[in-house]
């Protein structure tokens, strides 16, 4: 039976192929979560539930190990991930005025979504690219030298 | 195949040829021969092995000792002693200190580039430009002539300590991995470089990843570990997909799998990525996570080298320790222990960001002063500003005021100046810095981080928060900072891992050094330097306002009133102090009071 | 051995002791809240802080290996600040308003701790955002704003109960406890078994029945065993007032080290069933209340009358001593036909083995806790004999493999590795046919004949080949056709593989009817007369249906049920919490139960009861229980 | 490529890769290197290179090698891009961004003259 979810990907299959990848080991539960993050935006209950089932460990500890880790999410995201540095350098650099820029762009708090789905606002630990700050990730692409006038345009690049 | 015990290269650019290079190479020809040395010894000629001002150059191999200026004259002494005798010949040997400046070009005067000197050089991608550099040459040295003793004795000569914070020797440390009886062990790379402000082992593995490989290799085969690891963060794609494919290139090369090289070691890497939490960066919350597991801490003993991943023997290093391997056996223990102070020996990188000028990575020999650092090196504050304070070691570490500008950089010194190494994050800080802002955002970040196991991390940590928070929201208490240092003491003496016994630094050594701005806040309401939203006020000056608007249009909470042209007004009722129209106005003309 | 001084005091212990353990087997007293002794050690609430002479900062006492000439001081001003400081961090987190809590007042480590180190008030203001209580559980309540989060119960629920339905989510100060993915616990894949409301340091985690029905200080407590299944748990019964309060695992009992299924823990709170309080007889039709006497004089008269041709059945929960004198008191009266309630259990095809075999076979329960692989033949362990089940369950993150022959949907589907539905009667068969494979063979066409899938059925073979301590455990399946041969099949695969053997044996004193020759299928064919001793038993319809055509029945019940009901006397007896006796467990284990309660009155053992009735009979009782069990061969588990 | 079985065949690789590098600076082509690691890429070296790419598409160039490199360190001026002209010194350019590397491309690469304002020295 193939399940799907809010973002119309059959999940079942998306499980299937990331447990092949790291050869069905327990010990790949971090790399099988990552990998299914990554191509559904977020884990959902029942790929937590075929997870424990493929690999054998109890859901229990699969839910505890997601739920620990900034970079997996069991809660739904909209169709855009933006990942805001709260770090020190960046913060340093002028990162507030461009984090309340956002806020106001966005008119979201972190960790919610907008009510349209698009765009999902999270702060991340350092990206590692401070001399380059304040910095922010939207989905896999990094801008680096922000300033608040820049934030309208870089949101208007995404669908 | 022949198997040559030693390589001589000679150099065959046009300006060594001239001044007859080709001569030498048949001297070396006919005296090894004459020596019966020829079935032992091989002879290349090569395209440019210094910069050629000193030729004829060659140099040998494995040893990797360079010779200049060689006349024919020299040849029969120099085979007797380096190929019979096996000892270099000095008084011919290429000054290794020049040849350093010219081959690194150093970027400053008070750089030493050894672990970043392939860093924006070569094409990380291509092993070949690795190979190119003396790649993998120390590896070749070690599985041929070096025995683990050996390779230990070297690394422990040459002062090498771990650059991951803690500063444990690595001759040591391998010593102590090595002795472990257990038959499996394992090898692992803690690139899960966490630290906000730090990014030197990025760039290491975006820029050179063979020097890593390289150093892992030498470990391995060191200790005994025929299975590694590298543990990088998930927030360095580029830096994942770069290590992948120097592994697969390193395994095409028969550097990685079986057979290394064609001896009978074996060693296999994988990278693992990790998943988002700082607290990853403790090596026992590491294995952990390598393991699948939470990144939960877990109490030492039984130390990761008794009992680490997968409850085998296990050696854990940081990216720079492996990096800094291949050249200190290329280049030798003496060579790497010259540089640097008494106990700390070499050089080390640091990323500097912050309110400096030239922000960046940086490698310097230790005990070069801050004050090199941020002046020299970092070109001075930006803005030309005042320098306020230096943190450094990461959210654990600490803010060393002006007083420190004159401390060298060592491990020991930076501990007893109230700060720490940690792994190499500098940020400079400029006197429009709140040092309780960045007490309390550097609390912040480490309460999100503590992973909740043990009782004062979880909760003192949280604690702590909430009363810099009411001190920079204007609600701090008498009483407050008596709290803060009691509460910092039990965290640091009872908390389980590092990040927990870290965790009050910041504050300790904001309150140590900068007590009158805590004090200030809670007695007088007052921000000295400007920046908690709660203690100013935004106003716009008169005699600057032009009237533009742009600060109105951008006030997201239309705080600010005003016509075209005519001097603005902002309602501090209605004003949350986000700043923004202190950034948009081209006038200066608000301030900040 | 390891010297070192503590507190003062030089010390001698074993190397690998924890410093914890050396100062308390010392007499030095320590506090703890996330330690417990039947849990690997944690070090995470950090109240279990010493000083240790050299170290950087304070070490937990509880995860620290002694050392050679260690020095330690678990009394100084440093570690007393330190234990101060963590109970007030601990106090400043969610709601620990001690005068709504029903652990409140001796029960409670967290208050009693505080207490210990003359804690009297918050030092901090306590700050947090209140859970949700989670009541959704038929048994537990949890209560998320008393956690501490000291992970007790999730270890327990792992390390001891195999469940892992507990875990954490989140990290840091949001961190909580969870059921399954996030699930109400009541939804989950709890199995009610009440470790960890047992474990829990504080009142986050409490049953529904035993809350505010009085404090540990307040109640009886009385050590004895649980009388369920075969294991014979060690449990303690809390009364109050000869009311039971709760049920919980005796922690030093060496079987079971304090875990309990749901049946020892909650089930006794739950039964609803009527007492019997008094004799009765069948007087014109309808049953009458009767004096003993009267009642055990009908009794006599019918069995004398009768002449053998009767029939006695036993319930496998009598003690040994009423089992004993059942027995006489029939066999007197000329009843040939004297059988347990075993119901095609596999107690009786094992005994018939054992006879056969003449010599011990099984394997003790601690080689089943240590094994690395199980093959497991039945219908669900999960259900009758719980505990057992935990002990393997919990063994598989470590790495030991199940497979489950028997029902695909039994309680060891999310556990088993390998699921193999066998068909009833084909078990003997089957396990022949896994013999040979095991020794090399077409997996194929072995799946084919059972209508296997043929890639879990070399997997099986694989993992039973790799293992280093297989284990091969007999459960009972309600429709086996052929248990001896089942049984024999097991056996034989357990020898040729050097594997462990053990076989689930039905009620509390089934090995020991089977050794006292009660070990033949009820045949009740002819009898005009049926005598059941059933004390607290519960039958199944398939049972009771066996007494439909019985002319004169007589009961010895506790509790009312259809039986009593068509019955032509009724004798009242106690049930098991009321009365001492012993027991034979599944691993031939000799158990003693003590009384927890008093018995209503005229209500009396079915020992006592049987006494009378020999009395009444002129039959002379030798009290010779011990005897009755060393005259059949030896207890068959080595 | 043949595994790396003894240390002569890594010499021999490694003299080979000499030789392809001498070859790089003596056969007259031109080389641009781009910095692409994450702080570049942050700073927007992937606008840089695609630029580059353009250009060379656009105009037909001929004779000029692409490559990347990674960090160099000198990150607050990223995106750095690097110069090579046939017998001339490495030119290393800071804060290049697209319209910087057409003008780049087009004023030192194609016609020989060096950017001032961007040259960064290290």
């Amino acid at each position: 039976m193939s399940k799907l979810n809010g973002n119309g990907r059959d999940v079942n299959k998306i499980v299937n192929a990331a447990v092949t990848e790291y050869h069905s080991k327990p010990e790949e539960l971090i790399p099988i979560l990552l990998k299914v993050n990554q191509e559904l935006g977020f884990i959902p209950a029942e790929a937590l539930e075929l997870i424990s089932e493929r690999i054998h460990i109890p859901e229990s500890r699969v839910y505890s190990v997601a739920s620990f880790y900034r970079m997996l999410s069991t809660k739904p995201t909209g169709r855009h991930v933006i990942k805001f540095c709260e770090s020190a350098p960046c913060h340093v650099a002028g990162g507030r005025e461009v984090w309340n820029a956002l806020l106001k762009e966005l008119m979201i708090q972190p960790g919610e979504t907008s009510p349209d789905g698009k765009w999902t606002l999270k702060t991340t630990s350092c990206l590692g690219v401070c001399a380059v700050g304040p910095v922010m990730m939207v989905d896999d692409d990094i801008y680096g030298n922000l300033t608040p006038g820049q934030i309208p345009d870089i949101l208007e690049k995404y669908e | 195949m022949t198997y040559f015990r030693s390589h001589i290269l000679v150099c065959n650019d046009p300006e060594c040829l001239e001044k007859g290079s080709m001569e030498i190479m048949q001297a070396l020809k006919s005296e090894l021969s004459s020596k019966g040395l020829l079935d032992e010894v091989q002879i290349l000629d090569t395209p440019r092995i210094g910069n050629c001002e000193s030729g004829p150059e060659i140099l040998v191999y494995p040893e990797g000792f360079h010779y200049i200026n060689l006349s024919k004259e020299n040849i029969p002494f120099l085979v007797e002693e380096q190929f019979l005798k096996g000892r270099p010949v000095n008084d011919l040997l290429a000054p290794p200190k020049k040849e350093e400046a010219q081959e690194l070009g150093e970027p400053t005067a008070k750089e030493i580039r050894v672990v970043l000197r392939n860093c924006g050089k070569i094409d990380p991608q291509n092993i070949e430009e690795y190979i190119a550099e003396d790649g993998y040459q120390a590896l070749a040295k070690v599985l041929t002539q070096y025995s683990p003793d050996d390779v230990i004795n070297t690394i422990t000569q040459s002062g090498l300590r771990g650059r991951g914070g803690a500063g444990f020797p690595t001759g040591k440390k391998w010593a102590i991995a090595r002795d472990s009886v257990d038959g499996q062990k394992y090898l692992v790379c803690n690139a899960d470089e966490g630290d906000p402000g730090a990014f030197m082992n990025r760039s290491v593995l975006e820029g050179d990843p063979h020097s890593v490989i390289e150093g892992m290799i030498i470990a391995a085969y060191t200790i005994g570990a025929s299975q590694g690891y590298i543990y990088c963060r998930a927030e360095y794609p580029i830096a994942i997909r770069t290590l992948n494919i120097a592994i697969e290139q390193a395994r095409e090369y028969g550097l990685l799998g079986k057979n290394i090289i064609g001896t009978d070691f074996s060693f296999d890497l994988e990278v693992r990525k990790g998943a988002g939490a700082f607290v990853c960066g403790e090596e026992t919350a590491l294995i952990a996570s390598i393991e699948g597991k939470r990144g939960e801490p877990r109490p030492r003993p039984p130390f990761p080298a008794v009992k680490g991943l997968f409850g085998k023997p296990t050696n854990i290093n940081n990216v720079e320790t492996y990096a800094n391997i291949p050249q200190i056996i290329l280049r030798g223990a003496d060579w790497y222990a010259s540089m640097g102070t008494e106990k700390s020996k070499g050089t080390k990188t640091f990323a500097l960001a912050g309110d400096v000028k030239r922000t960046g990575l940086i490698e310097v020999p230790f005990g070069i002063t801050v004050r090199e650092i941020v002046y020299d090196v970092g070109g001075g504050i930006k803005n030309d500003r005042e320098f306020k304070a230096i943190q450094t070691g990461g959210p654990m570490g600490g803010c060393l005021p002006a007083e420190y500008l004159d401390l060298p950089v060592d491990y020991e010194k930076l501990t007893q100046a109230g700060s720490i190494m940690g792994s190499g994050g500098m940020v400079v800080m400029d006197d429009e810095t709140c040092m309780v802002d960045i007490a309390r955002f550097f609390m912040e970040f480490i309460q999100d981080e503590s992973c909740g196991k043990c009782v004062p991390c979880r909760v003192g940590t949280r604690r702590m928060l909430e009363i810099l928070t009411r001190i920079c929201n204007g609600e701090g208490r008498d009483g407050d900072i008596e709290l803060l240092e009691a509460l910092s003491a039990e965290i640091k003496q009872d908390s389980l891992c590092g990040l927990g016994q870290g965790a009050p630094n910041p504050v300790v050594s904001t309150l140590k050094h900068f007590r009158s701005e805590y004090e200030a806040h809670i007695y007088k309401k007052e921000c000295p330097a400007k920046v908690c939203r709660a203690l100013i006020r935004y106003e716009i000056q008169a005699d600057k306002c032009v009237g533009c608007t742009a600060c109105a249009r951008n006030c997201p909470v239309n705080a600010i009133t005003g016509e075209a042209k005519k001097t603005h007004y902002i309602d501090p009722d209605i004003c949350i102090r986000c700043g923004i129209c202190k950034q948009v106005c081209n006038y200066e003309a608000v301030l900040v009071t | 051995m390891v010297n070192l001084t503590i507190d003062g005091k030089t010390i001698e212990v074993k190397e690998g002791t924890t410093v914890l353990n050396a100062a308390r087997a010392n007499g030095v007293e320590i506090p703890t809240l996330c330690d417990h002794p039947q849990l690997t050690p944690y070090g995470g609430c950090r109240l279990c802080l010493v000083e240790v002479e050299g170290a950087r900062t304070l070490q937990p006492s509880c995860t620290l290996p002694v050392n050679n000439n260690m020095v330690v001081h678990t009394d100084s001003e440093k570690v007393r600040e330190a234990r101060k400081f963590v109970l007030t961090m601990i106090f400043s987190e969610r709601n620990h308003f001690c005068p709504y809590c029903q652990v409140s007042g001796g029960d409670c480590e967290l208050q009693n701790a505080a207490y210990d180190e003359g804690m009297t008030h918050w030092p901090l203001q306590p700050n947090w955002k209140p859970f949700p209580v989670d009541a959704s559980h038929p048994y537990i309540i949890m209560e998320h704003n008393r956690c501490i989060l000291c992970r007790r119960c999730v270890r327990a629920c792992g390390e001891l109960v195999g469940n892992f339905t507990l875990g954490f989510e989140e990290r840091g100060a949001d961190s909580a406890l969870v059921a399954d993915l996030g699930l109400p616990l009541g939804e989950s894949s709890c199995i009610g078994c009440g470790t960890c409301v047992q474990i829990c340091p504080t009142g986050a985690l409490i049953d529904r029945w035993s809350a505010y029905q009085g404090k540990e200080t307040d109640v009886e407590i009385t050590k004895t065993i649980c009388q369920g299944c075969s294991v014979g748990c060690g449990i303690e019964v809390l009364t109050r007032d000869n009311r039971l309060v709760r049920i919980e695992g005796d922690w030093d009992a060496e079987i079971n080290g304090g875990v309990l299924c749901d049946v020892g823990r909650f089930e006794p709170k739950t039964d609803e069933r009527e007492r019997v309080l008094t004799p009765m007889l069948r007087k014109d039709g309808a049953l009458k209340a009767a004096t003993w006497e009267d009642a055990l004089a009908v009794i006599s008269s019918k069995m004398k009358s009768s002449n053998g041709k009767a029939a006695a059945i036993a319930s496998t929960r009598l003690s040994l001593e009423a089992m004993d004198a059942f027995n006489q008191v029939c066999r007197a009266a000329g009843i040939q036909s004297v059988f347990s309630s075993e119901e095609s259990l596999p107690t009786a095809a094992a005994w018939k083995i054992a006879e056969k075999v003449g010599k011990p076979f099984e394997s003790k329960l601690d080689a089943l806790k240590q094994a690395d692989c199980y093959l497991l033949i039945g219908e669900d362990l999960t259900k009758d004999h719980q505990v057992l089940s935990f002990f393997m369950k919990r063994n598989l993150p470590a790495g030991a493999s199940l497979i489950h022959v028997g029902s695909a949907d039994s309680g060891f589907k999310n556990y088993a590795n390998v699921i193999l539905p066998v068909a009833a009667g084909k078990e003997a068969e089957f396990l022949g046919d896994l013999k040979t494979l095991l020794n090399g063979g077409d997996s194929k066409a072995t799946a084919a004949k059972y209508g296997l899938n043929e890639e879990y059925l070399a997997e099986s073979v694989k993992l039973m080949k790799s293992a280093a301590k297989p284990a091969i455990v007999l459960g009972s399946r309600y429709d086996y056709k052929q248990p001896v041969e089942t049984c024999q099949a097991a056996l034989d695969i357990a020898n040729a593989m050097k594997a462990i053997f053990i076989s689930s044996k039905g009620g509390a004193n089934s090995l020991a009817a089977a050794q006292m020759g009660m070990d033949d299928a009820i045949d009740l064919t002819g009898a005009e007369m049926v005598i059941l001793a059933a004390a607290d038993d519960k039958f199944s319809q398939t049972f009771m249906k066996k007494f439909e055509k019985v002319p004169f029945l007589v009961v010895f019940s506790s509790y009312v049920s259809p039986l009593t009901a068509s019955a032509d006397v009724v004798l009242p007896v106690r049930n098991w919490l009321e009365q001492d006796g012993h027991f034979v467990n599944l691993e031939g284990r000799l158990l003693s139960a003590k009384a927890a309660l008093e018995a209503p009155q005229d209500v009396l053992s079915t020992f006592e009861a049987l006494e009378k009735l020999a009395a009444g009979m002129n039959v002379k009782l030798a009290s010779t229980w011990k005897d009755a069990l060393k005259t059949t061969s030896a207890v068959m588990v080595d | 490529m043949n595994a790396i079985k003894s240390l002569d065949d890594l010499q021999k690789i490694r003299d080979a890769a000499l030789a392809k590098r001498k070859l790089g600076e003596t056969s007259g082509s031109k080389q641009v290197i781009v910095g692409m690691g994450t702080c570049g890429i942050a700073a927007g070296a992937r606008e840089t290179m695609k630029s580059v790419l353009d250009f060379i598409e656009a105009n037909n160039l001929e004779n000029v090698v692409v490559t990347q490199t990674g960090c160099i360190g000198l990150c607050e001026q990223e995106p750095i891009m690097q110069v090579v002209m046939p017998g001339q010194e490495k030119v290393t350019y800071g804060k290049v961004d697209a319209e910087v590397a057409k003008k780049i491309m087009k004023e030192h690469v194609t016609d020989g003259k060096v950017v001032q304002g961007n040259v960064i020295t290290i």
